[in-house]
């Protein structure tokens, strides 16, 4: 480890650091615009010169490019490098427009920055300034040239990182332009990076644009709740409404970048319908009248039908002490009837992960660093974004990918595509456990021999795995081959992308309590009276409308606590209104059981904007702010039980409960977070819960797939990714469409169960035979098609066909 | 009627006749007190309530009523309570042995203009003079305040200390007069008062009489600028409005004290003695003010080594000087 | 200490601790208190005589437009950052020829202390301050002025300066129009 | 009716005194025994003796306890102790506005039913001038003894008082 000498302080760094990270390690911040830690150096922006007076290298430097060695000594504060810094800030000011006051970085501007610290204050150049035309760059990007200072961190973001094909740099001398080769949105779904990788106001987030200044917004750390993997973003709001997302800085998890679902899909929260006020039977009510009311109904039916007769729905998305809670209320109550998941194979997997992963949990870090990568059941740019990202930056080192699943899986980097029927995933999972490989066909044999080769000769394998292919059977086999991978010496890590952000914290809550078609059983059987829903839709995740519908419909009592306009929450008897997750404060469990906390970044209510009547704030003083009702579910739920508790309390009690939460109570935000201990020893394992299938003449599988925008139940609510959702389409193998001469972007007529649907035909060339494809869209005939029930029969007709 | 009765009646007419006229003047040399400052300061003060600001103490009383009475969390609220009280009782009380005029006739009955002329008045004022510590001290332990508490520690040591000048400095005057009796004093400084007899110890007496009221240059247990208001930093409203009335009907008291120690009390040529004893008092209330606007405030180890190493001796030698002088003429 | 004795001593020419010094100036000051007592005081009776300020007296703000008559405001918060007592919010919006400007803009009268941060921080000279002082209310809500309020139909103190046509971003002229720029580079004015 | 006012008075001082004993907190004590002081010397006045009643007043309660409070003062710096009568607002305050009251109409009523006006008057008065003339006549060693000591207790407490003599230097 060399130790080196910076302005006469020594530092010991690690091998490999340059020397603008030793600096930053001593306290000692130098400007720079074209080094990022996640972009690395290029030497570009020439503006972190530092002087070297000892060692290997002599002068003045880029520290950025220099690696730190032994006997180094450098000085940043000799005047040939101040003023050196000086000049260059000076020439990227020079045709710099003088826009500040109308640019959407005012504020958070680093060149303004750069500037203000080189000490450079008046433009001496009094010559023309160049100018460029922009670019419209989509709903989501806005493009604004001028102000560009060539430093290349957009390309190397767009291209290099996020694997972007759409978007690059072109030039002649000073007249170089970062843009895309026509106007139009930015394909790739981590555009939105490039507005937090540029150092100035080139690209601005544009559903931010004009909205808010940098001071004004209040910000938190945050976790995403779009996904399992727990990303880290910074919310913030103002005026009531959340402004924007940015990506924020978790190394274990997203390092520093986020997905467009996370940084756009954050208006759920700001719904026009979202329901703010108490309603008991339909009338909105104050909160004590609410509380009261459903307290006495409860013991009411308790004291009727015992207590067996309340059932409680938890919800992967509600905080780990909101869930808890809910949890510590049946269990007063007597009731065992709690499930976390109204999706049960989703709730199965959870459970299973949340037993069996333990330490081979792979983090987006560990996958990063892996040598070779088998993605299986598993679709990442729809299911889990950042995960891509990650395998991406494994595959730009030259790690080798293999991608075992039916469906087109699309990733921003090369791999190696095995389309495989979802019926024969179990037989690829005991293949690969060293089972018989034969009673696949003869081609995937073949190419299944070279992926088990591959992954029995690399020293940090990584099997990644997702619940709506392989279900929770699978998940635990995927989960016990990895274990026979591993050794002592040669880790083999696994990756399970799950259903929510907290599906791993409510499989550990869960234990071996029923599932949730346990309870629509009891509830169809009239055993049971009440369903408390806490943020949860029981509509979300059912397989069967129809028959959930008839459940629900034989309810006494429908508690829900929810901040989304859910079917649920409509149709509830008794509704309290709880904060959104940039409004609240509390903890999320990972896939990889990563205990991550976020704060509150706002408070709720009713955005001025909404509550003024267009954009003009209302001219009245008002004793409560407006819309300002909803409460945290945790206090809610801790109020409902007589129990005053802080977040503290809730913690520790966790912690006190379940062993594995250890250090919960001390966690803080913005860190890394923190593992959960393991379980030991590993729960029973759940019942084996077979696929079913059934084979029918002319009718073809349908599964349903998730949609980067369309499916997940938050992104639903959240009006700014419309532009990325798809019309509702269905896929179809190449051979199948050819049978039914059906051809590429034809309108058909899909029928199932679920009745039938006109929508768009996509022909896929690779799709395995005699299975269709639909991606859940919300808010369309395609919302009922849930991923990870098994399949539907299906057929598809052309129009013509269905007027016959 | 029983002449019983009449005493009581003539007695309660006088109290009543106190009262009205010492809350009266207590609130308009408040008045008097703003107006002076701002002439000496080159303002008008209060002029816009009434003709010439004349109803000014009628708004502040209405203020001061009006006010939200707050106690501070932590206070000792039956001490907090009764402190203001103490303040003002005390002050009010001294007056029952000043005599403003000789006794008059009314309906064929002689009435001694004085509540009551006892034998140890200057004992008397003495004693409720060291009895109005209480109300600064307790007032300002009981807020549980610091910069109270601070006040009210340095009050206490800055009355305790002023009162012994004070009460020696009426030794020379107490032997002059040959009596403890205020009226007996008054009549002893015909036709000579005894500020040109004895002036060292009008003077000694003036300025204790300032410490004592506690005003600057001698307002340390209040010191605006160190410690916020003193000792009724926490006092609003009418408790405040106690300490405050009590603070200026101190300043009567003292004032009449003066006027009979040292000026002849009622004594004076052509006018009705009644008028010369409220001209004397209203003098000295206007020395007082103009004290104030004049002098600068004491620093605390200032007014203590004035007090210890100062006036306690000069008034000591003065007692002894004046002892053996009367001695001598006598003898 | 010494020091100050000297000093005591340069000036009095005496023993510093005279007691004739002290008591000189125990009672000169009662004599000074006198005199001015019987002086006329200087105290402006307001509302009976008014004074007049200096043009540049800093009280009523306003918003003033450009030469060509739109509104100088470009909504950038400077103001209301630079405001000690926040008492200015505004919302920034943008119309259809890209133009930033204020959707609402608000000054909280009854909390403003006329500091001139504001005025002091406009890059457009947009917001500045006016001698009108006799500005006062009983309901605080009068005192909450709204844009409509604030503007007037003047460029106040620099009539000339139009911020859009120096700004380069192509509203007031257009992209590469202003007389200190070049013709605009696009992406395919780069091409061979 | 000075028999009933001295019973009252009486009664006064012994409450007092026994409330200034149970007291917990020791500003409410020394606040009592002035109560029980200043009642004392109503007692005394209305038994004819004026002036040891005005140096009961201003001595004790004028000047000890004062020095008393003093020093509580300044140490006693902790948050103020658990009221002793922690139960209706009345019990912590009524007792002390109770006795002042009644002190403070008694001292009213002795002051303005002048005592040597009427009945109960007692046999002996004890005018300030026999006091002084008993006090410098007949026991005059005596108080010349008690100043002596007064004295050397004044001349030893300013010795002890001192700063040593570096230290004088110091200030010097």
């Amino acid at each position: 480890m060399p130790i080196l000498t910076i302005d006469n302080q020594q530092i010991e760094v690690l091998k490999g650091t340059n020397v603008l990270e030793a600096a930053k390690g001593l306290g000692i911040v130098i400007p720079h615009f074209c080094y990022h830690e996640a972009l690395g150096a290029v030497g570009a922006c020439r503006l972190c010169a530092m002087n070297f007076v000892e060692g290997p290298v002599k002068g003045i430097q880029m520290a950025c490019m220099i690696e730190a060695k032994d006997e180094m000594v450098i000085t940043t504060t000799d005047q040939a490098s101040q003023e050196m810094r000086a000049r260059v800030i000076e020439w990227l000011m020079m045709y710099h427009p003088h826009d500040c006051p109308v640019c959407d970085e005012g504020g958070e501007c680093q060149l303004q920055d750069m500037t203000i610290a080189g000490g450079h204050d008046i433009r001496r150049y009094g010559g023309k300034k160049r100018t460029y035309s922009n670019q419209d760059l989509g709903p989501f990007i806005c493009h604004e040239m001028n102000r560009c200072i060539q430093c290349y961190r957009c390309v190397r973001t767009y291209q290099d990182y996020c694997g972007g094909t759409d978007f690059g740099v072109l030039g002649t001398n000073q007249r170089v332009y970062f843009g895309r080769f026509r106007d139009g949105r930015l394909e790739s779904p981590f555009s939105g990076n490039i507005v937090d990788a540029c150092p100035t106001g080139v690209f601005t987030d544009r559903t931010f644009r004009y909205r808010t200044r940098y001071w004004d917004i209040e910000e938190a750390p945050s976790v995403c709740p779009h996904c399992s993997l727990g990303c880290a973003v910074i919310p913030g709001g103002r005026f009531r409404e959340l402004q924007r997302v940015r990506g924020g800085v978790n190394k274990q998890t997203n390092g520093f970048f986020i997905c467009d679902r996370a940084r756009f899909g954050g208006g759920y929260g700001n719904h026009p319908e979202r329901p703010r006020v108490p309603r008991v039977d339909g009338a909105q009510t104050t909160w004590p009248e609410a509380l009261r009311a459903l307290r006495k109904r409860i013991t009411d039916l308790v004291a009727r039908h015992g207590p067996g007769a309340v059932a409680f729905l938890g919800s992967p998305r509600a905080s780990l002490e909101a869930n808890y809670l809910l949890d510590s209320w049946a269990a007063s109550l007597g009731s065992r009837r709690i499930a976390f998941d109204s999706h049960w194979q989703h709730d199965r997997s959870a459970r299973v992960a949340a037993g069996k992963l333990g330490p081979r949990a792979a983090s987006l870090e560990d996958i990063r660093c892996s040598d070779f990568i088998l993605m299986i059941g598993v679709d990442p740019l729809n299911e889990a974004p950042m995960l891509a990202l990650a395998v991406r930056q494994a595959v730009r080192r030259g790690v080798r990918l293999a991608v075992i699943d039916p469906r087109p899986v699309t990733l921003p980097c090369a791999a190696a595509h095995l389309p495989l029927a979802p019926e024969a995933l179990p037989d690829v999972l005991e293949a690969l456990a060293g089972g018989d490989i034969r009673r696949l066909g003869r081609r995937e044999a073949v190419l299944l021999e070279g992926i088990l080769e591959q992954l029995r000769a690399a020293e940090r394998p990584v099997l990644i795995g997702g619940p709506d292919l392989l279900g929770a059977a699978g998940i635990e086999r995927l989960l016990d081959t990895a274990r026979l991978l591993a050794s002592e010496h040669r880790p083999c890590k696994v990756m399970t992308v799950l259903a929510g952000p907290n599906s791993f914290g409510c499989g550990v809550l869960a234990r071996q309590g029923p599932d949730f078609e346990a309870i629509l059983n009891g509830m169809l059987a009239g055993e049971i009276k009440a369903l408390v829903c806490l943020e949860s839709d029981p509509m979300t995740g059912s397989s069967d409308p129809a028959r959930t519908g008839m459940a629900l419909g034989k309810l006494e009592l429908l508690a829900a606590l929810d901040y989304l306009p859910t079917a649920a929450a409509h149709h509830a008897h008794l509704f309290l209104p709880t904060t959104a997750v940039p409004e609240s404060a509390g903890v999320y469990v990972n896939n990889e059981g990563r205990m991550l906390l976020f704060s509150s970044a706002m408070d709720p209510g009713t955005p001025i904007s909404v509550s003024g009547g267009g954009d003009h704030p209302p001219r009245t003083f008002l004793p409560a702010t407006p819309g300002s009702e909803p409460r945290p579910a945790w206090a809610t739920l801790g109020h409902l039980q007589g129990r005053r508790l802080s977040l503290r309390d809730i913690r520790q009690a966790i912690e006190m409960e379940h062993p594995n939460f250890a250090g919960l109570s001390s966690l803080t935000t913005g860190g890394e977070g923190k593992r959960i201990a393991d379980i030991s020893p590993p729960p029973e394992t759940a019942p084996e819960i077979p696929f079913p299938h059934s084979e029918g003449e002319g009718t073809l599988r349908l599964y349903a797939m998730e949609d980067f925008a369309g499916s997940g139940e938050l992104a639903g609510y959240a009006s700014a990714l419309a532009p990325l959702r798809p019309t509702p389409f269905v896929m179809l193998g190449a051979l199948d469409a050819k049978q039914r001469s059906l051809s590429d972007g034809q309108q058909v007529r899909l029928r199932s169960e679920l009745g039938g649907v006109g929508v768009a035909l996509r022909v896929v060339p690779d799709l395995p035979a005699g299975i269709a494809l639909v991606p859940r869209l919300r808010g369309t005939a395609l919302e009922s098609y849930v991923p990870g029930r098994g399949h539907y029969d299906c057929q598809i007709l052309s129009e013509d066909e269905e007027k016959t | 009627m029983s002449d019983f009765a009449i005493d009581i009646l003539l007695i309660l007419v006088k109290l009543g006749l106190i009262f009205a006229v010492l809350l009266t003047g207590a609130a308009y040399l408040v008045l008097a007190e703003r107006r002076v400052l701002g002439r000496i300061q080159r303002r008008y003060g209060p002029n816009r309530v009434g003709p010439f600001g004349m109803m000014q103490p009628l708004a502040d009383a209405v203020k001061l009523l009006t006010k939200e009475d707050f106690i501070p969390a932590q206070a000792d609220k039956p001490i907090f309570f009764v402190a203001p009280g103490l303040a003002a009782v005390t002050a009010l009380l001294a007056f029952a042995v000043v005599p403003f005029s000789p006794p008059i006739t009314l309906f064929g009955r002689e009435v001694p203009m004085v509540v009551c002329d006892l034998n140890i008045g200057v004992l008397y004022f003495l004693g409720l003079s060291s009895l109005a510590v209480y109300g600064i001290a307790l007032g300002g332990w009981a807020s549980n305040s610091k910069y109270a508490l601070l006040g009210g520690i340095r009050g206490l040591a800055q009355l305790i200390s002023y009162e012994l000048a004070m009460g020696l400095s009426l030794v020379p005057v107490v032997l002059m007069a040959g009596s403890f009796s205020l009226t007996d004093i008054v009549l002893a400084q015909n036709p000579v008062p005894f500020a040109l007899l004895n002036p060292v110890a009008f003077l000694v007496f003036l300025i204790s009489t300032a410490a004592e009221s506690k005003r600057i240059p001698f307002d340390i247990p209040e010191a605006e600028n160190e410690l916020v208001a003193g000792f009724h930093t926490e006092y609003s409203g009418m408790r405040f409005g106690l300490f405050f009335v009590g603070e200026y009907i101190n300043m009567m008291i003292l004032g009449s004290m003066i006027t009979v120690f040292f000026l002849g009390g009622w004594i004076g040529p052509v006018l009705p003695p009644i008028v010369w004893f409220f001209a004397k008092v209203m003098a000295v209330a206007f020395v007082f003010i103009w004290m104030r606007g004049t002098l600068p405030r004491l620093r605390y180890d200032q007014l203590m080594h004035f007090g210890w190493k100062f006036l306690i001796p000069v008034s000591l030698i003065n007692v002894i000087v004046t002892g053996a002088l009367l001695l001598w003429l006598k003898g | 200490m010494a020091e100050g004795i000297d000093v005591y001593k340069r000036r009095y020419g005496q023993n510093p601790k005279s007691l004739w010094r002290d008591l000189k100036g125990t009672v000169e000051p009662f004599y000074v208190t006198l005199r001015n007592m019987f002086k006329k005081p200087v105290t402006y009776q307001y509302p009976e005589e008014k004074r007049t300020p200096y043009p540049r007296y800093r009280a009523r703000i306003v918003l003033t437009r450009d030469p060509e008559g739109g509104e100088r405001c470009v909504a950038c918060y400077l103001c209301s950052a630079a405001c000690p007592v926040d008492c200015i919010s505004m919302q920034s919006s943008e119309d259809e020829n890209g133009r930033r400007y204020a959707a609402w803009f608000r000054i909280n009268f009854s909390r403003c202390i006329y500091c001139g941060l504001c005025a002091e921080a406009c890059p457009t000279l947009a917001i500045q301050m006016t001698p009108f002082y006799e500005f006062s209310g009983r309901d605080p809500l009068k005192m909450v002025y709204e844009k409509e309020d604030l503007l007037i139909a003047d460029g106040g103190k620099d009539n000339e300066y139009n911020f859009y046509k120096h700004a380069g971003i192509g509203v007031a002229n257009p992209r590469g129009g202003n007389e200190d720029e070049y013709g605009p580079v696009d992406v395919r004015s780069n091409l061979p | 009716m000075a028999t009933i006012i001295f019973y009252i008075l009486g009664f006064t001082a012994l409450i007092a005194t026994g409330l200034c004993i149970t007291r917990r907190n020791p500003v409410h004590a020394v606040v009592y025994l002035v109560n029980a002081l200043f009642a004392l010397a109503l007692i005394f006045y209305l038994l004819g003796a004026p002036l040891v009643a005005a140096w009961e007043v201003i001595i004790y309660a004028g000047a000890v306890m004062v020095l008393f409070l003093f020093i509580i003062m300044m140490l006693e710096l902790a948050p103020n102790p658990v009221d002793e009568a922690a139960g209706p607002g009345w019990m912590r305050w009524g007792p002390v506005l109770l006795l002042g009251l009644v002190l403070v109409a008694c001292t009213v009523l002795l002051i303005l039913v002048d005592g040597q006006s009427g009945e109960g008057v007692p046999t002996y008065y004890a005018s300030p001038q026999d006091f002084g003339y008993a006090l410098f006549s007949r026991y005059a060693l005596a108080v010349q003894v008690v100043s002596f000591q007064l004295f050397f207790a004044a001349v030893g407490a300013f010795y002890v008082g001192k700063p040593p003599k570096r230290r004088r230097k110091e200030q010097a």
